[in-house]
């Protein structure tokens, strides 16, 4: 619970095991003063059908410790009552979740711009890497990063 | 010794997840780091031919490639990420 | 579904009941090739203990005219594969349910800013007038407008 | 006739929910609407006082004070909203 004097303390998951959004919400939403929760949910998408499943690598230890360092920096930069982010990691089919983030403030810009934040930056940082498995059956590659991606996290440099 | 981690594209090129390595005096910055790993074999010149590419993190910290490396315990090489 | 041609329809609900986030988010999940959805959900704050709930006013038949509308223009200006606008009325008490937007789409920027958009707009025109049930008994007044929501429904014009 | 509806403060201090009037020739625009309504008695002149802050929709939609009311089948006004 977010007390008057510090930043709250973000709840940081990394989980093979899929998350509940609804589950989540409910948690920020007794967390205090609580007028707003913004959730984020990054699905993994059928690419029209030629993706039969993702494979997520992460590096265990540093994937937790640099979402925990992202989240830390939102909850100082805005006044939340709550802030989540799970990310899972392994095996993903189309339609199946990614990744959840979750803010909670007493006002909607806060909610909106930490999980709008935590998720550019996440996705510039946190250590994870996909490889598609194809429907036809040939051999994937790895996802290339997005320069689109860089671009959004630079969006938040004061 | 320190140890070295792997992931994704370099992990697969290099065909090794992780190994321990003796470095020599003269490599001091995660630059100089990439430039010996290189000289190690065809393996690695492949994973490591556009250096300017691999992102690099220290004791599970992101680090520039003129960061010094003294006093590392881990250090992790690894593509662009693409996570989220 | 959002074909190729036209932008999505909206879904917009005006109700008593609560709403079930996690059934929203399942629903637009499906909706196509879906790599985001962003939810808002709006809560009935505490006040520090001094609120025992809100009474909801709304103009039956513009509510729901005025927030489809709305939700269409952000359906035209963002690629988006569903949008789910929710608003209860009537009694609601603090930590309950006020309000709820979902947007899906391929990429995160369209969900988080049609969301954004509609919450803005959506505080701003939609109409529904808050009065407050204090909880020492005392008459409560009816909930000032804030300058504040019509800046930030100013801030999407083009 | 043409159907008033009335919401929140306005409906309160007014002192009921809605009301078919027959509108004189001369009222012509929103604005007309509001000064002819102020002349109605105590309640409307209270809730109509700062005429200003009043919103109006006519047939389901926002409409400004200057816009001519010729043909509303429904007009209804109410305060600034709270809702979300």
């Amino acid at each position: 619970m977010a007390g008057p004097v510090g930043a709250v303390v973000p709840v940081v998951r990394i989980q093979a095991a899929d998350f509940d959004v609804a589950a989540e919400v409910e948690r920020l939403r007794n967390a205090g003063d609580v007028g707003a929760v913004v959730t984020f949910s990054g699905i993994c998408r059928d690419e029209e059908g030629t993706l039969a499943a993702l494979e997520l690598e992460h590096y265990p230890g540093m994937a937790e410790a640099e979402i925990l360092r992202i989240a830390r920096e939102a909850a100082e930069r805005w006044p939340l009552a709550g802030l989540t982010a799970i990310h899972r990691y392994g095996k993903i089919k189309p339609g199946e979740n990614i990744v959840l983030v979750a803010a909670a403030s007493k006002h909607r810009r806060a909610a909106f711009e930490a999980a709008d934040f935590l998720m550019d930056y996440l996705k510039s940082r946190a250590p994870f890497w996909k490889k598609e498995h194809r429907a036809d059956g040939a051999e994937g590659g790895w996802v290339d990063a997005k320069e689109t991606d860089e671009d959004a996290a630079a969006r938040w440099r004061k | 010794m320190t140890k070295l981690v792997y992931f994704a594209w370099v992990r697969e090129r290099i065909g090794k997840p992780e190994e321990d390595v003796s470095l020599p005096a003269d490599v001091v910055t995660v630059a100089d780091l990439l430039d010996w790993l290189k000289g190690r074999g065809e393996e690695y010149a492949h994973a490591l031919r556009h250096a300017e590419v691999i992102r690099v993190a220290i004791n599970h910290e992101h680090v520039d490639h003129h960061e010094k490396i003294a006093g590392a315990g881990e250090i992790a090489l690894f593509p662009p990420m693409t996570g989220g």
